[in-house]
């Protein structure tokens, strides 16, 4: 990994980037509970994924460790794979209840 | 290795027979594979053999979950046959997506490095948020897989979190470099390192069931197909229990941790069996049922000592064992009863098939862990891990609850056997005769000699 | 041998009965094999001579705790002669139930037997919980499919009733189990434990809760009455007349050496709640207009005597109260099987239909008078005996309980005679065409009282069997 | 040893009877039975009068031991016999008394198809009895006293298909069922004191403390016992009303012998009675009240057997009065006397009803005795009433409980009263009254009955053989009677008294101060008195063709009386439906509305927990996104808090 990189991500003390990405998770979860719109929702969920991403690089760069970034890369990975199955079932539902309403679907209960 | 590698390849070969449409050879060749896997498993037994560079450590712990896992599949395959005999499309796909899971499954059992505990789960996941939705035409289906998936991904987003900040705090994701800090903490505090662990516990109960990340459950266990769900409480749990230990099981956890523990096994065994009582349709009563067999399971953890891995594994296995042989029972009732999931559709079971009643007894006996069944030497060792550890007043409570517990299987029983009544002519397809007999073969043998499951 | 004996004898006629389902034959075969595992019991009798004899020492699954050991001392020896006389009868009460499927009435039936022996035979605290919950399912699917109205509803609330007992006793002995000191489970090395008083104190109720309800004392009783009147003539013979004892041997086998102490400290407590329950049923049967019921709530009044006696702790008391538990057992018996053999001459057990049948069936009234006499506990039958060893310790505890426990005689005379006077006596209000006692009748009945009468005599027999042990017992604790 | 078998075959034949009689029941008939049971019975009879043969009284008594019975934890209790002066004395008169009244009882029952069950059963009481004074310990005498118990729950019920009757047995058990609570509580007591139960060993070892508290107890644990056996205040309503049973029954368990086991038990154990003068004296006063209640009810009585039925209860308060007094020996005598002349009585009213065909109320009888005129050439009585021997024994019965002179009661009961002024001269004026109402009105009852003119429809006849050959031998020995125990002012040496002294100690230390004078003075006043008495008697009822009316147009005070003081009423006030209220209520209230739900109530509120908890699952995504993460964040301050 390239020491310039490092420097630039370390002139920014490591604090910063926790509160930051805290932040972004943060308003990921609140996305995700109080928008009942599902594809908002995707996209929040993504927000979160993404915050930890830059959590775990700024960590990387502060402990000089590459294998968190590679961890960055499965994420993605796996993000990309969960938005796919994501929107599948996003079409399902739209077929079934002809909304994109979290809350269309709610006969299981109880 | 050699085992992943095949179940891996099994999946695409079941792929390529469902598209050249013989859908016969679908569940003969994918029990043919597990089974070799399994030989695989059983073939080098002792042997600790670390494989991808350290990251995966297939160690007896890990041998033995993944043979379970192996063997709980088989049964479900066989049951397949029958299960997916009028189903016309996609079967080889439900196949394959099984197997992927199962891997999933296999490598958080094994995992020695958190990057694949979070590949492992989301390898779990993500095939199951497909198959929750298998039937493609049904509604409840589609909203359990939406359901599943919108929280589960919810969940992974936590699990990364923790992960993140464990690595933040550990400089690593390999698990002996994170127990070495846990251990090199001791007392003191480190904010990092706690909410990690907080959260990547948060992550794993979720996939176990624990209130309060209980919700997908119930909801999913209901909508998703009967094989399907079967698959989740038996596969998906064990495994995801299995992952649970491996990840704090040797950890010297602080004492909040453990204070979370506490509360969340007390939690999940009052809302699961309190819940449980008011539930007439029974594939949400077994879901309910799987949230209070967590709490017990995870009273097993509270006590951290030499025992627990053993215990956990009679436990999951023959849970495993008595649940898998209920749901056959279930989807043959429900065809029965075009559709029907109440509990009434148990009525006069004993009238029209009794051994089937007498089995079914037998399973619901050891859930509920009456004596000389599986279930009670499991629920016994789990009380006397968790009072050895000196937990008095929780184990107290799980007693108590566990009562409870009972209540609501013998209302099934009750059912099977109110006298009088004619039930609904079951038909029992020769191969499911074999895996019903044999799980209630195998639950009371192993609760008449219990040496026999052993790790 | 003998254990292996009387586990197999009726467990595979069970189950041969279960898949052959001979019904014409069910009950002869059921028949044989309880006599055969008399026999067996007779034997091992005279065998007997003192001391606590193993047959099976083996460990089960040792690394968790789970021993096998098998065999019998003088109590468990009564208990098992118990249960071993008292089957043939009950199994013979079977003829005059016109049940369904009676293969697997008598299959049932023989199960419990089989658990019962494995209780009283069991040498290891987990075993005897093991085989006490056992032995609860086979009778809990014999009331729900063959009980009276509202079955369903109350078998289950007996389950679990009788359930939580049984878990916090299996609490209990894990618990027990926990704290090592030497104490592998088996009654033999249940002597090692030894809590503090602070412990005993608490852990006395999670063990005797169990006994409490199984047998049951007062508060813990009102699953009895409802479950007794309920249950098929079979049934509640088992439960009144054996299943109950389990209680009384668990209390003297568990929560009286495990927490000696406990005993001592709630003594009082639980003799009194006993006793209250011996004069509340004495009381409330006296009104009961439903024959079974009646020897319900009866059987509440004598079973809290037998707790009270049994809490006395001193040799009188505790010999007694094996002693009443075996006469109990037969008194119960016959006084079912009587109430069974009015049902099927009147049609039902109210004895608002009977009355005045003393003229139609004078030789049932008889046998009738001879049960009652043995119920009132006049001298020279086998209930005296046990009452007034009864009486004699509990004085010794404490002169007010005596008279309390004294006073139930005066109860029982009250509602025993009423209820010979409505069945029997009187004018023939109803004149019902009706058989006097068959062979059959007396088959059951002379024996049984005949058996009674005798040990009124010569209790010896039964006596010396339980006096050392009782002995030893008492001197091993008060050493503690 | 021969006297050994013998005294083991005492009360064996009559159970012996009872067993073969029971089981053959319906195979016999009357007479076959009868004589069977008869002869059983006057066997034992025999060896009892063998054993008194032989029986040498220096020795004490022997104990007859036959087998361990209850042996358990240093609790030793045999099966054993004792032959002594007293217990030969009881079986004397039980056989002896037994025998006639079987042998009446062959003719009085002889119409009654159930008769074998009749004389299994008073075999069986007989057998009974014989256990209760044979005994050699408590325990055996508990044996005796509950089987006797139950033999007169039957025989009072033997007519059976009659709801008063049943109820009348009934009554009889329980009140006795409530003395022995007393009786064993008292046995219990005694066997933790002295760790025996034996009489013997527990005489001896009795000694030291006058009124110890414990002695007290058990005294008057034994004193309860036998008021309950000896229907003394406040157990003795069931008496009267036991009459309902067949007469024979009456003259044997509730006149001669049963009732009278109180006084035996008393003068058993009076070693313990000396040592504690407390509950004597209770004793003494039950026994007075007793003696005048009964016998100022028996004034009014109209039921021919109920008015006998009261005099009994009275003649047993005067038993206890003596008992009371320390004069053991005097209760004995009177038991003894008391057990001829009255079974002499009910055996006669038994006869009169026999011959009125069933009729017992005396208003309508009279004019029975028929016409007497006496012829002195040749000197002999001619009479043409219808039950010649009937009446002349019952005269002599009537006579001889009125205590006329040298008839049997007037040795033993003056003997009473003699101790009575020796106690208190109160005393003796109550017992004096009370001797002259119980004169009062058995001759009211005899002048009812057999004079003035005849007042029922059915016709008379004079009984059989079998039933006026007992009358005849009890009338001789209620005359003759006296004679057991003459006293010295009539040149005898009171030879009962010291026979008995050889079986109870106590009796040694009892003495009669007073001079003869004195005695000849109270003897006098007494005569004179009851003489009295008769004459007054003679002119209210003697020419009576009708009775005074019925109890409502009496005076308050003289309808009490009439209405036995109204004690059945307030028992059953006060006992009787308080516990039926009871037993229902604590049924249908505490059992099914407190003790049932209370359980149910658990169950119930787990449900419910459940019905509310389970609504957090709505169903709703966006509800469950958010649960989990309040969920969550609660943990995790939990967590923060907890570190």
């Amino acid at each position: 990994m390239e020491q310039g990189i490092i420097t630039a991500i370390r002139v920014v003390p490591l604090e910063h980037y926790l509160v930051l990405s805290f932040l972004l998770f943060s308003i990921g979860v609140a996305g995700v509970v109080f928008r009942r719109n599902t594809i908002i929702i995707l996209m929040c969920l993504e927000l979160m994924f993404n915050s930890v991403n830059l959590l775990l690089t700024a960590f990387s760069a502060y402990h000089s460790d590459p294998r968190a970034q590679v961890f960055v890369f499965f994420i993605m990975l796996v993000a990309a794979a969960e938005v796919t199955v994501g929107l599948a079932i996003l079409v399902m539902m739209k077929r079934n209840v002809d909304s994109v309403d979290v809350n269309q679907l709610n006969r299981l209960k109880g | 290795m050699s085992a992943l590698v095949l179940i891996s390849v099994l999946g695409v070969v079941l792929l390529y027979l469902g598209l050249f449409g013989n859908r016969g050879l679908l569940a003969p060749v994918g029990i043919v594979g597990l089974l070799a896997a399994f030989v695989f498993f059983a073939a080098d037994w002792q042997l600790e053999n670390a494989l991808f560079a350290g990251l995966v450590q297939f160690d007896t712990y890990a041998r033995s979950f993944s043979m379970v896992l192996i063997v709980v599949t088989v049964l479900l395959f066989l049951f397949g046959i029958d299960y997916y005999a009028k189903v016309r499309e996609n079967v080889a796909e439900q196949y394959a997506l099984m197997l992927f899971s199962l891997i999933g499954g296999l490598l958080i059992t094994s995992f020695s490095n958190l990057i694949v505990l979070f590949l492992g789960i989301e390898i779990l996941s993500i095939p199951l948020y497909i198959l929750a939705g298998g039937k493609r035409d049904s509604f409840r289906s589609g909203e359990a897989a939406f359901k599943y998936f919108v929280q589960g991904s919810f969940a992974s987003g936590f699990l990364l979190l923790g992960l993140a900040l464990l690595y933040g705090s550990t400089a690593s994701f390999d698990l002996p470099a994170i127990e070495a800090h846990a251990a090199s903490i001791g007392t003191g505090t480190d904010m990092l390192f706690l909410l990690g662990l907080f959260f990547t516990i948060a992550g794993v109960a979720f996939k176990v069931a624990a209130v309060p990340f209980h919700f997908w459950s119930p909801d999913v266990y209901e909508g998703a197909p009967t094989l399907v769900t079967a698959f989740m409480s038996t596969v998906v749990k064990t495994a995801a229990f299995a992952a649970f230990y491996r990840f704090i099981g040797h950890m010297q956890l602080p004492e909040a941790v453990h204070t979370m523990l506490i509360l969340m096994t007390v939690c999940t065994l009052f809302l699961g069996n309190i819940v449980a009582l008011r539930q007439t349709q029974f594939k949400r009563l077994m879901a309910y049922s799987s949230i209070a067999h967590t709490g017990f399971l995870l009273l097993a953890f509270l006590g951290f000592d030499a025992r627990t891995p053993d215990v956990l594994f009679y436990y999951l296995g023959t849970y495993a064992l008595a649940t898998v042989g209920l749901f056959i029972v279930l989807t043959l009732a429900k065809r029965a009863a075009k559709g029907d999931e109440h509990i009434h559709i148990f009525r006069g079971l004993f009238r029209s098939n009794p051994w089937l009643a007498i089995v079914t007894m037998l399973l619901l006996l050891s859930l509920a862990g009456i004596p000389l069944t599986a279930g009670f030497v499991a629920k016994y060792r789990v009380f006397v891990l968790s009072l050895a550890n000196g937990y008095l007043l929780t184990t107290a409570f799980a007693v108590v609850m566990a009562l409870v517990g009972i209540y609501y299987y013998v209302i099934v029983i009750r059912e099977a056997f109110t006298p009088g009544e004619r039930g609904l002519q079951l038909v029992v397809a020769p191969l499911n005769w074999l895996v019903i007999s044999l799980c209630g073969i195998a639950v009371v043998a192993l609760g008449v000699m219990p040496g026999l499951l052993r790790m | 041998m003998i254990v292996a004996l009387l586990l197999l004898i009726p467990f595979i006629t069970a189950l041969a009965l279960m898949f052959l389902r001979p019904t014409q034959q069910a009950k002869n075969v059921a028949l044989i094999s309880t006599l055969a595992s008399l026999g067996v019991v007779l034997f091992a009798w005279s065998a007997y001579t003192g001391g606590t004899v193993i047959h099976y020492n083996m460990d089960w699954v040792p690394a968790w705790g789970l021993r096998f050991v098998m065999g019998y001392d003088g109590v468990g020896l009564l208990m098992l002669i118990l249960t071993a006389v008292v089957f043939p009868f009950i199994i013979a009460a079977g003829y005059g139930e016109k049940l369904q499927h009676p293969s697997l009435v008598n299959a049932l039936l023989l199960f419990t037997q089989t658990f019962l022996f494995g209780v009283f035979l069991a040498q290891n605290t987990l075993l005897f919980y093991i085989f006490y919950e056992l032995s609860l399912i086979p009778v809990f699917f014999f009331l729900l499919y063959w009980g009276g109205e509202h079955r369903r509803a109350i078998t289950v609330k007996f389950f679990i009733y009788t359930l939580l007992g049984g878990l916090s006793l299996l609490f209990g002995i894990i618990y027990c189990l926990g704290q090592g000191a030497g104490f592998n489970g088996d009654f033999a090395t249940i002597g090692a434990l030894n809590f503090p008083l602070s412990t005993q104190i608490w852990l006395f109720w999670v063990l005797f809760l169990a006994f409490a309800i199984k047998l049951p004392i007062f508060p813990f009783h009102s699953w009895q009455p409802d479950t007794y009147a309920m249950a098929p003539l079979q049934g509640t013979m088992v439960l009144g007349a054996v299943m109950l004892k389990m209680g009384l041997y668990g209390i003297i086998k568990i929560v009286l050496p495990i927490v000696p102490q406990g005993v001592i400290h709630w003594q009082e407590t639980v003799i009194v709640l006993a006793l209250i329950g011996a004069i509340y049923g004495g009381i409330i049967a006296f009104r009961q207009s439903d024959l079974k019921r009646l020897i319900a709530f009866s059987s509440l009044s004598h079973v809290g005597l037998l707790c009270a006696g049994l809490f006395a702790w001193n040799s009188y008391g505790v010999s007694g109260s094996l002693y009443q538990a075996f006469a109990h057992a037969l008194l119960v018996v016959c006084m079912l099987y009587i109430s069974g053999a009015m049902k099927e001459r009147v049609g039902s057990s109210e004895m608002g239909a009977m009355g005045g049948l003393k003229l139609r069936t004078p030789r049932l009234a008889a046998l009738f008078l001879l049960v009652l006499v043995n119920a009132v506990a006049l001298p020279l039958t086998q209930s005296f005996v046990g009452e007034w060893l009864m009486f004699a310790g509990l004085w010794q505890v404490n002169g007010w309980l005596a008279f309390a426990a004294v006073s139930t005689i005066v109860l029982g005379a009250i509602y025993m005679l009423f209820a010979y006077q409505r069945v029997m006596l009187g004018p023939d209000k109803w004149a019902l065409e009706m058989t006097d006692a068959t062979t059959r009748d007396h088959l059951v009945l002379v024996p049984l009282i005949a058996v009674t009468l005798f040990l009124g005599v010569y209790p010896g027999p039964i006596l010396d069997l339980v006096d050392v042990p009782v002995q030893q017992l008492l001197s091993s604790l008060s050493l503690n | 040893m021969r006297t050994d078998l013998l005294a083991i075959l005492v009360p064996v034949l009559p159970l012996v009877g009872a067993i073969i009689l029971a089981s053959l029941r319906r195979k016999l008939s009357a007479n076959v039975a009868g004589g069977l049971a008869t002869a059983l019975i006057a066997s034992s009879f025999v060896a009892s009068v063998v054993l008194f043969m032989g029986f040498d009284a220096s020795t004490g008594g022997r104990t007859v031991h036959m087998l361990d019975w209850i042996n358990v934890g240093g609790m030793n209790i045999p099966l054993a016999l004792r032959i002594d002066a007293l217990s030969l004395t009881m079986m004397l008169i039980v056989t002896g008394i037994g025998s006639l009244i079987h042998l009446y009882s062959i003719g009085y029952m002889h119409e009654d198809e159930r008769a074998p069950t009749f004389f299994a059963q008073l075999n069986l009481f007989s057998f009974a009895m014989l256990m209760l004074v044979m005994g050699s310990n408590f325990l055996i005498t508990f044996i005796g006293w509950e089987g006797v118990g139950l033999c007169s729950y039957l025989l009072i019920g033997f007519w059976y298909k009659t709801p008063e009757y049943n109820y009348a047995a009934r009554k009889a058990f329980v009140m006795n069922r409530i003395g022995d609570v007393g009786m064993v509580l008292g046995m219990v007591l005694l066997f933790q004191r002295f760790g025996t139960l034996e009489y013997v060993s527990i005489m001896d070892m009795a000694t030291g403390g006058m009124n110890d508290p414990l002695m007290i107890a058990a005294t008057l644990f034994l004193f309860i016992g036998a008021t309950g056996k000896s229907a003394q205040l406040p157990l003795f309503t069931w008496l009267p009303d036991a009459m309902a049973g067949p007469t024979p029954v009456s003259a044997l368990i509730h006149a001669a012998t049963m009732v009278t086991a109180g006084i035996f038990l008393i003068v058993r154990s009076s070693v313990l009675f000396e040592l504690a003068p407390f509950t004597k004296d209770i004793i003494l006063w039950v026994g007075t009240a007793t003696a005048l209640i009964a016998a100022s009810v028996g004034l009014f009585q109209n039921d021919i057997k109920k008015v006998l039925a009261y005099s009994t209860v009275s003649q047993l308060g005067y038993m206890f009065v003596a008992l009371g007094m320390g004069a053991y020996s005097a209760a004995m005598f009177h038991v003894t006397t008391h057990a001829f002349f009255k079974a002499l009585l009910f055996l006669g009213a038994g006869s009169v009803i026999h011959a009125l065909g069933g009729e017992q109320d005396i208003r309508k009888m009279g004019g029975l005795k028929g016409r007497v005129s006496l012829t002195l050439t040749p000197p002999s009585i001619r009479m043409d009433g219808p039950v010649k021997i009937t009446y002349i024994t019952f005269f002599i019965g009537t006579i001889a409980i009125s205590g006329l002179p040298l008839m049997s009661s007037f040795f033993s009961k003056d003997l009473i009263m003699a101790y009575g002024f020796q106690h208190s001269p109160v005393l003796f004026g109550l017992l004096l009254f009370g001797a002259l109402l119980t004169t009062f009105y058995m001759f009211r009852l005899l002048f009812l009955v057999f004079y003035g003119t005849y007042r029922g429809k059915a016709h008379p006849h004079e009984s059989p053989l079998t039933m006026t050959i007992p009358l005849m031998v009890l009338a001789v020995l209620s005359v003759v009677g006296g004679l057991l125990n003459l006293p010295h002012l009539f040149g005898g040496h009171e030879p009962m008294k010291h026979f008995l002294e050889t079986a109870a100690d106590a009796i040694r230390y009892e003495h009669l101060g007073l001079s003869a004078t004195t005695e000849w003075i109270l003897m006098g006043i007494t005569t004179v008195l009851v003489f009295a008495t008769i004459a007054m008697a003679y002119g209210r009822f003697a020419k009576r063709a009708t009775l005074e009316g019925a109890e409502a147009d009496m005076p308050f005070f003289k309808r009490l009386i009439a209405q036995r003081w109204r004690l059945d009423e307030f028992y059953a006030a006060l006992f009787e439906r308080p516990y039926g209220w009871i037993s229902t209520h604590l049924f249908t209230t505490v059992e099914r509305h407190v003790m049932v739900p209370v359980m149910n109530g658990v169950g119930a509120a787990a449900l419910a927990m459940g019905g509310v908890v389970r609504k957090l699952q709505t169903g709703n995504t966006s509800f469950h996104l958010l649960a989990m993460l309040c969920g969550m964040i609660v943990f995790l301050l939990i967590t923060l808090m907890s570190n």
